[in-house]
C-alpha cells in the first residue's frame, strides 16, 4: 500500500505522519509539496497537522485554497481514502470535503494533552483496526477544534452515522469535563457521506510508539493499512 | 541628518570616556548612522562590557565540547556523527512591556540561533519568573508570555518540553523570561559565522525589514523607571510561520555546499549580524542598503541598520551559486537578496541612494568594545539557621498539603498544557514535562536528549557562591535523575543594575560557584547569555543564573521518569540527610520567613552519588527516581506518588534531626527511587560509600507515615492541580 | 481604491471570543455590557479604480477565502 | 446603545496575518492587491443611553481590555 503526505507551508506533523505511515505500511510514504498539482496515485492521502499558512486568518483557510487540494478533493470525489488529522481536519472542512467548521476552542487557549475518544463506527476503513465503543487514549494538540456545524448537518452526521470519534472520559462516557474544546455532540472525528474521508482533531499518530506513551493510535494505520490492501 | 550634539551622545548612551575611544576610532566626529551602530555594538547586551571579565572564568572545555561559547550556540559530541546544539536567551524587558509578542518574538531569536548552526531544533525550554501572585500585573503578564512562547513555539512546530515557573515579589516590576532551544546536527554540517573570501556575495534572507524595535538592544541594557512604560518602544512582533519558512529553507540550502558563513540577525540586526561575521573571518563589508527588502517607505540607513525586525538571517555564499540559494528561498516564499559582497579593506562600508552613508573600521570597533572590571563587594555569608528557632507544625500533613498548594510547588500544567510538548514525535512518554529532565529521542535512533532548567534565586540571594554551584548541580541531578549523562550547560545570567558594587557582587559570587560545580561535574559552560539592568526604581531582582543542561541516553529504553510505576517496590533515599532548613521554601511559606544560609553542596558527593544513581538506573535496578530540591524529601516523595497515581507508606527511620527537618529540609545531592530489591541496592551503595536508607513502600492510595498521619493522594492531588488554573481563571 | 471588509459570526454561531471578552469586561468592572461579538476587520488596498467593479472583487475574495461562509458573514464597504 | 470598535495594528507594526491574506490572494489569482492590514471588530451593546457617555466607557475598554496600545489602535462608534 501506497500513502501520499501533504505538505503545506507551515505543516509540521508531516514527518510525524510519514514515520507512521512507514511502519504501517512497510512502504516510504510519497511525500506531496502543496504547489503540485499532480502526484503518483496512491492507496490513501493523508493530510497532517501543523500550522499552514500560520493558521494565519482561519486554521486551514489558506491551505484549502492550495493547487494541490484540488487534486486531493477530485482523487476523494473518485473514493480515495482521505485522512485529515488536526490542521489536516481544519483544511478538509475549510475545502468542503467534510461540513461544518472548527472554531476557537471554548476555553480560547491552545490545548496538548491525552484525551479519551470513544469509536463511534468502524465502518470505514480508518476505523477498522477498532471495535465500535472503544475507549482510546490519545493526544490532542489544537487551538481551534471546536466543531460546529448547523442542526441540519448534525442530524445528517448523526442520522448516517458519519461521527467517527466522541470525546468521553476513559470509561467511555460524554460530560462537558470530558469535551477539551466545546464540540458539538462532543464531536472529535467526522466521515463524508462516502465514508472515504476522515477529519479528526486528535493525533493517532503521537501515541502509535509505546516509547511514546502508548500505542492506541497504532491500531488506527494498521486496521487502516489492512481494510485498504 | 541631524547633527551629534552632546544630548544625541548621551540617548545612544555613551558616557564621556566611550564617546572619546568613538572620535579616536573614527579620526573625525561621526554621522547619525555611524554614531547609532556603535551605540548598539557597544550597547551591554551586544559587548558584554560588565560581565565580559567573569563570563571568561567559567570553564568551558571538555572532550565532548565541539564548540563553546562565541558562536550563536554551543555544541557537543552526542556520538555517531551528530551533535546538540544548544543556548538560552533572555527577553526580560520586552516580555513585561508586551508579554505575547515579547515573549514570542524571544523563542523565535533562539530558535534561530540554533538553526544558524546547522542544527534542526527539537526542543524548547522556558525558565519563566514573574512578580507576586498578589501584584496586579502578574496575572496579564503570566498569560500573555505563556500564550506568547506558546503562540510561536506551537506554530514553528519545535515542542517544548520543560522549564521553570516562579513568582516571587523581587521580580513585580522585572520578569524573566529566558527560552532555550535544542537543535540537533550532523557534525559534517556545521556552520559558523565567519565570514571570509573578499569578493564573495552577501545575501540577506527571511523577511522584510521594518522600523521595529530600533533600539531594543539599548533598552535591554538600561534600567526601567516607572516612565518607561510611558516611553515604549516600538514593539516586534514576530511571524512564527515565517521563521518556519525559514528554519526549513535554511536547512535545505544547509545541505548543499553555498554556504561559507551564515549568522541570525538578533539584537542590533543587520548591525550586529555583519560585524560580527566580518570581524571574525578578518575581511570587509560593504553593503547595499537599496538592496535590502523593507517593509517600509523611505527607511533611512541608521532605521536599516538599527532595527530588530524579526525572522531575518544573512548569509555569504561561495561566489556563483546564489542562484541555486535563491531557488530554494523562493520555493519557500521568502526573500532573498543580495545586498552586498566582502572585501578585504577592513571597513564596513553602507551605501545608500547612490551615497556612501557610513565607513566603519570593523575591527577596533568590535575588538575596542569596552570592557570594564566593575567595581564589586562579596555579599556578606548569612548565619546558619538556628534550628531552635523553627518549632515543629502541628500538622505534618497539613502542612504538607499546604506546600503542595502553593504557587511554588503546585503543578504548572494550566502553562505546559498550552505548549505542544509532543509534536516531532520523539518525546518519550516518561520525558514529557512534569518529571526533572524532559527527554526527547534523537530521530531515528536509540539515544535521548535529556533537558532541564534550573536555579534557585533565593539560594543565589542569601549566598551567590552556594547558590551558583547549586544551580549547577541541580541540573546535573535532574538529568542524572533521568539515567542520562550530563554534558554541557548554557547559562542565562539574569542580574540587577551592574553598576552597584552589590550587585556586582553577586554576578562574580554566582560566576564562582558556577564554575567551581562545572569543573567538579565535569559539566561545562558551552553558551550563554546576560541580561543586566532588572531593576526598577532602584530595586533590583534576585539574582538569577539560569542553567540550562544536557545531557544524553545511551538506551532511551533504559531511562526513567519520577512516577511510581508500581506497587509493593522499596523506596530508597540516596544521599546525606541532615535536615537543612535555612533558605528553604518550609520557612519561607510556612514560617514567612527567608533567614539562614542556604544549603551546602559538597560537590565531591554530589557527584559520587549521582554517578552512583545514574549506574542503578542504567543496570535497570531502579524503576524511578527523582531528585530532590525545593521541599525536601516529602515533597518529592508525593511528587513521585502523583505521577505514578499510587500511595506510599514510610516507616520513619530513625531521626537525629527534628521531623520537620527531615520531611522539608532542603540537603542536596539526594534522590529518591523505587526498586524492587531494596537489601541489593543498600548493599551496592554502602560498599560504594554512598549513604542509601530504605524509608518505604509504594502502593495504597494514600501519603502514610507510620505514627504521624495520612493524607489521600487525591487530596494533594486537587490542591497541586488546582492553585494555577484558580488563579489564573 | 480601499476595500474596508468586516467578517462576522452568523446569528446562531456560538461566539467564545465574545463570550470571553464579555465576561472580562464584566470583571474589569464595567456594567450593563451586552451581546459582545468578535469579528475581523479587513483593509485591503485594489489597484481597480471603478467602485462598482472594486466590490464585486472584494465580495468574490469574500466568498472564495476571506470568509467562511458556513459560520460567518461578511460586509464590503469600499472607500 | 451599540458600540462598534475597530482595533487595528499601528503602522509600522508587522502584520504577519494581512501579510499572509495578501499573498494567499495573490496566488488565487486576485491582481493589484496590496496592503492588506487584519485587524479585530468588535460589536458590544451597552446599557448605558448617554452617547456621549457610552462612547467614553467604550472609549475605557479599549484602554483597558480590547486594545493592546503598544501595538494597536482603535477607534470607536456608538449608534
Ligand atoms: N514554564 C514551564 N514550561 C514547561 N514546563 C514547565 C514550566 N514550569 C515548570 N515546568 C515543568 O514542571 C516540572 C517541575 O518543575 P520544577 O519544580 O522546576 O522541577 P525541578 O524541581 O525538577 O527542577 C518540570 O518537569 C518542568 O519542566
Ligand atoms: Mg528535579
Amino acid at each position: 500500500m501506497k500513502a501520499a503526505v501533504i505538505v503545506f507551508p507551515g505543516s509540521n506533523c508531516d514527518r510525524d505522519l510519514q514515520v507512521s505511515l512507514r511502519i504501517a505500511t512497510g512502504n516510504e510514504p510519497l511525500m506531496v509539496w502543496h504547489g503540485d498539482s499532480s502526484f503518483d496515485d496512491v492507496d490513501l492521502i493523508a493530510v497532517p497537522g501543523g500550522f499552514s499558512y500560520g493558521d494565519y486568518l482561519r486554521a486551514g483557510a489558506m491551505a484549502a485554497k492550495s493547487p494541490v487540494m484540488r487534486e486531493i478533493i477530485a482523487r476523494a470525489n473518485k473514493g480515495v481514502p482521505v485522512l485529515g488529522i488536526c490542521n489536516g481536519f481544519q483544511i478538509l472542512t475549510e475545502s468542503g470535503l467534510l461540513p461544518g467548521a472548527l472554531m476557537r476552542n471554548a476555553a480560547l487557549k491552545y490545548i496538548c494533552k491525552d484525551i479519551h475518544l470513544r469509536v463511534e463506527t468502524n465502518d470505514t476503513a480508518f476505523t477498522r483496526g477498532y471495535a465500535t465503543g472503544d475507549v482510546l487514549r490519545i493526544p490532542i494538540a489544537h487551538h481551534d477544534g471546536n466543531y460546529f456545524a448547523d442542526p441540519d448537518t448534525l442530524d445528517e452526521l448523526e442520522q448516517e452515522n458519519r461521527v467517527a470519534f466522541r470525546y468521553t472520559n476513559a470509561q467511555g462516557e460524554q460530560s462537558a469535563d470530558a469535551n477539551p474544546n466545546g464540540s458539538q455532540h462532543h464531536i472529535a472525528g467526522i466521515l463524508n457521506k462516502n465514508r472515504n474521508v476522515l477529519g479528526m482533531m486528535p493525533h493517532p499518530e503521537r501515541l502509535a510508539d509505546a516509547a511514546l506513551g502508548g500505542e492506541d493510535g497504532k491500531r488506527m494505520f494498521e486496521g487502516l493499512v489492512r481494510a485498504i490492501a | 541628518m541631524s547633527e551629534i550634539t552632546a544630548d544625541v551622545i548621551a540617548s545612544h548612551g555613551f558616557t564621556d570616556a566611550e564617546y572619546a575611544k568613538v572620535l579616536e576610532i573614527m579620526g573625525r566626529e561621526p554621522n547619525m548612522t555611524e554614531l547609532g551602530i556603535f551605540s548598539v555594538m557597544w550597547s551591554e547586551h551586544c559587548s558584554y562590557k560588565s560581565s565580559k571579565k567573569w563570563l571568561k572564568t567559567l570553564p568551558t572545555e571538555a572532550p565532548w565540547v565541539i564548540c563553546g561559547p562565541g558562536e550563536n550556540a554551543g555544541i557537543i559530541d552526542i556520538g555517531d556523527g551528530q551533535a546538540a546544539v544548544f543556548k538560552m536567551e533572555s527577553h526580560n524587558h520586552p516580555s513585561y512591556i508586551e508579554p505575547y509578542q515579547g515573549a514570542a518574538t524571544g523563542v523565535g531569536g533562539i530558535l534561530r540561533d540554533v538553526f544558524t548552526m546547522g542544527a534542526r531544533p527539537v526542543a524548547n525550554l522556558n525558565a519563566l519568573r514573574f512578580g507576586s501572585t498578589d501584584h496586579p500585573k502578574t496575572r496579564h503578564l503570566v498569560s500573555g508570555v505563556v500564550a506568547g512562547v506558546g503562540g510561536y513555539g506551537n506554530c514553528v512546530g519545535v515542542p517544548t518540553v520543560g522549564g521553570e515557573c516562579e513568582f516571587h515579589a523581587s521580580y513585580n516590576g522585572n520578569i524573566l523570561v529566558n527560552a532555550m532551544t535544542v537543535g540537533v546536527a550532523d557534525q559534517d554540517k556545521i556552520f559558523y559565522s565567519a565570514a571570509t573570501g573578499a569578493g564573495n556575495p552577501i545575501v540577506y534572507v527571511g523577511s522584510k525589514t521594518g522600523r521595529d524595535g530600533i533600539h531594543g538592544a539599548t533598552m535591554a541594557s538600561v534600567e526601567f523607571s516607572d516612565d518607561s512604560e510611558a516611553k515604549r518602544p516600538t514593539v516586534q512582533v514576530g511571524d512564527p510561520f515565517t521563521e518556519k519558512l525559514l528554519i526549513e529553507a535554511c536547512l535545505e540550502l544547509m545541505q548543499t555546499d553555498c554556504i561559507i558563513g551564515i549568522q541570525d540577525m538578533g539584537a542590533a540586526g543587520l548591525t550586529s549580524s555583519s560585524f560580527e561575521m566580518a570581524s571574525k573571518g578578518g575581511v570587509g563589508v560593504e553593503l547595499d542598503l537599496d538592496k535590502i527588502p523593507q517593509r517600509e517607505a523611505d527607511m533611512t540607513a541608521y532605521e536599516m541598520m538599527l532595527s530588530e525586525s524579526q525572522e531575518r538571517m544573512l548569509m555569504v555564499l561561495r561566489p556563483g551559486t546564489e542562484a541555486r540559494a535563491e531557488a530554494i528561498f523562493k520555493k519557500w516564499e521568502l526573500d532573498f537578496s543580495v545586498c552586498g559582497e566582502l572585501t578585504d579593506s577592513g571597513h564596513m562600508v553602507l551605501r545608500h541612494k547612490g551615497e556612501i552613508v557610513a565607513d566603519l573600521p570593523i575591527d577596533p570597533l568590535a575588538l575596542a568594545s569596552p570592557e570594564y572590571d566593575r567595581p564589586w563587594v562579596p555579599t556578606a555569608k548569612p548565619p546558619a539557621l538556628d534550628m531552635a528557632s523553627s518549632p515543629a507544625p502541628d500538622d505534618l500533613m497539613a502542612t504538607l498539603l499546604a506546600m503542595m498548594g502553593s504557587p511554588a510547588l503546585a503543578s504548572k500544567r494550566w502553562i505546559w498544557e498550552q505548549y505542544d510538548h509532543m509534536v516531532m514525535g520523539d518525546t518519550l512518554g516518561h520525558g514529557r514535562p512534569g518529571g526533572d529532565a524532559a527527554l526527547v529521542r534523537v530521530h531515528g535512533s536509540k539515544k535521548a536528549l535529556a533537558m532541564t532548567s534550573d536555579c534557585t534565586p533565593r539560594y543565589c540571594y542569601a549566598d551567590p557562591v552556594e547558590g551558583g554551584r547549586q544551580a549547577v548541580a541541580e541540573s546535573w541531578r535532574n538529568i542524572t535523575a533521568t539515567g542520562a549523562t550530563p554534558l554541557a550547560i548554557t547559562d542565562n545570567m539574569n542580574f540587577g543594575n551592574p553598576e552597584k558594587p552589590e550587585i556586582m557582587g553577586q554576578f562574580v559570587g554566582c560566576c564562582q560557584g558556577i564554575s567551581e560545580a562545572c569543573i567538579a561535574l565535569d559539566y561545562p559552560v558551552v553558551s550563554g547569555n546576560v541580561s543586566l539592568y532588572n531593576e526598577t526604581n532602584g530595586q533590583g531582582i534576585h539574582p538569577t543564573p539560569t542553567i540550562g543542561g544536557v545531557g544524553l541516553i545511551e538506551d532511551a529504553a533504559r531511562s526513567v521518569g519520577i512516577g511510581l510505576t508500581a506497587d509493593d517496590q522499596d523506596i530508597v533515599l540516596i544521599g546525606e540527610s541532615r535536615g537543612h532548613l535555612g533558605c528553604s521554601l518550609y520557612l519561607e511559606l510556612i514560617e514567612n520567613r527567608t533567614d539562614g544560609a542556604p544549603p551546602p553542596v559538597d560537590l565531591a558527593a554530589e557527584r559520587k552519588t549521582g554517578d552512583f544513581v545514574r549506574a542503578q538506573i542504567l543496570a535497570r535496578e531502579i524503576s524511578c527516581c527523582h531528585d530532590l530540591s525545593d521541599g525536601g524529601l516529602l515533597v518529592g516523595l508525593t511528587e513521585m506518588a502523583l505521577a505514578g497515581q499510587r500511595g506510599v507508606r514510610i516507616a520513619l527511620p530513625e531521626l537525629s534531626m527534628p521531623l520537620h527537618a527531615w520531611a522539608f529540609g532542603e540537603d542536596q545531592g539526594r534522590y529518591l527511587v523505587a526498586t524492587n530489591d531494596a537489601p541489593a541496592l543498600l548493599a551496592s551503595a554502602q560498599s560504594q560509600g554512598v549513604d542509601a536508607v530504605l524509608i518505604g513502600k509504594s502502593g495504597g492510595s494514600d501519603i502514610q507515615i507510620s505514627g504521624v498521619g495520612t493524607l489521600p493522594v487525591d487530596t494533594i492531588r486537587q490542591a497541586h492541580e488546582n492553585w494555577m488554573p484558580a488563579y489564573m481563571a | 481604491m480601499k476595500a474596508r471588509i468586516h467578517v462576522t459570526l452568523k446569528n446562531g454561531v456560538l461566539d467564545p471570543q465574545g463570550k470571553a471578552v464579555e465576561h472580562a469586561l464584566g470583571s474589569l468592572g464595567f456594567d450593563g455590557v451586552e451581546d459582545v461579538r468578535q469579528g475581523k476587520y479587513i483593509e485591503i488596498n485594489l489597484s481597480e479604480t471603478d467602485p462598482a467593479k472594486a466590490e464585486t472583487q472584494a465580495r468574490d475574495m469574500c466568498e472564495k477565502l476571506l470568509a467562511n461562509t458556513v459560520i460567518e458573514n461578511y460586509s464590503v464597504e469600499i472607500a
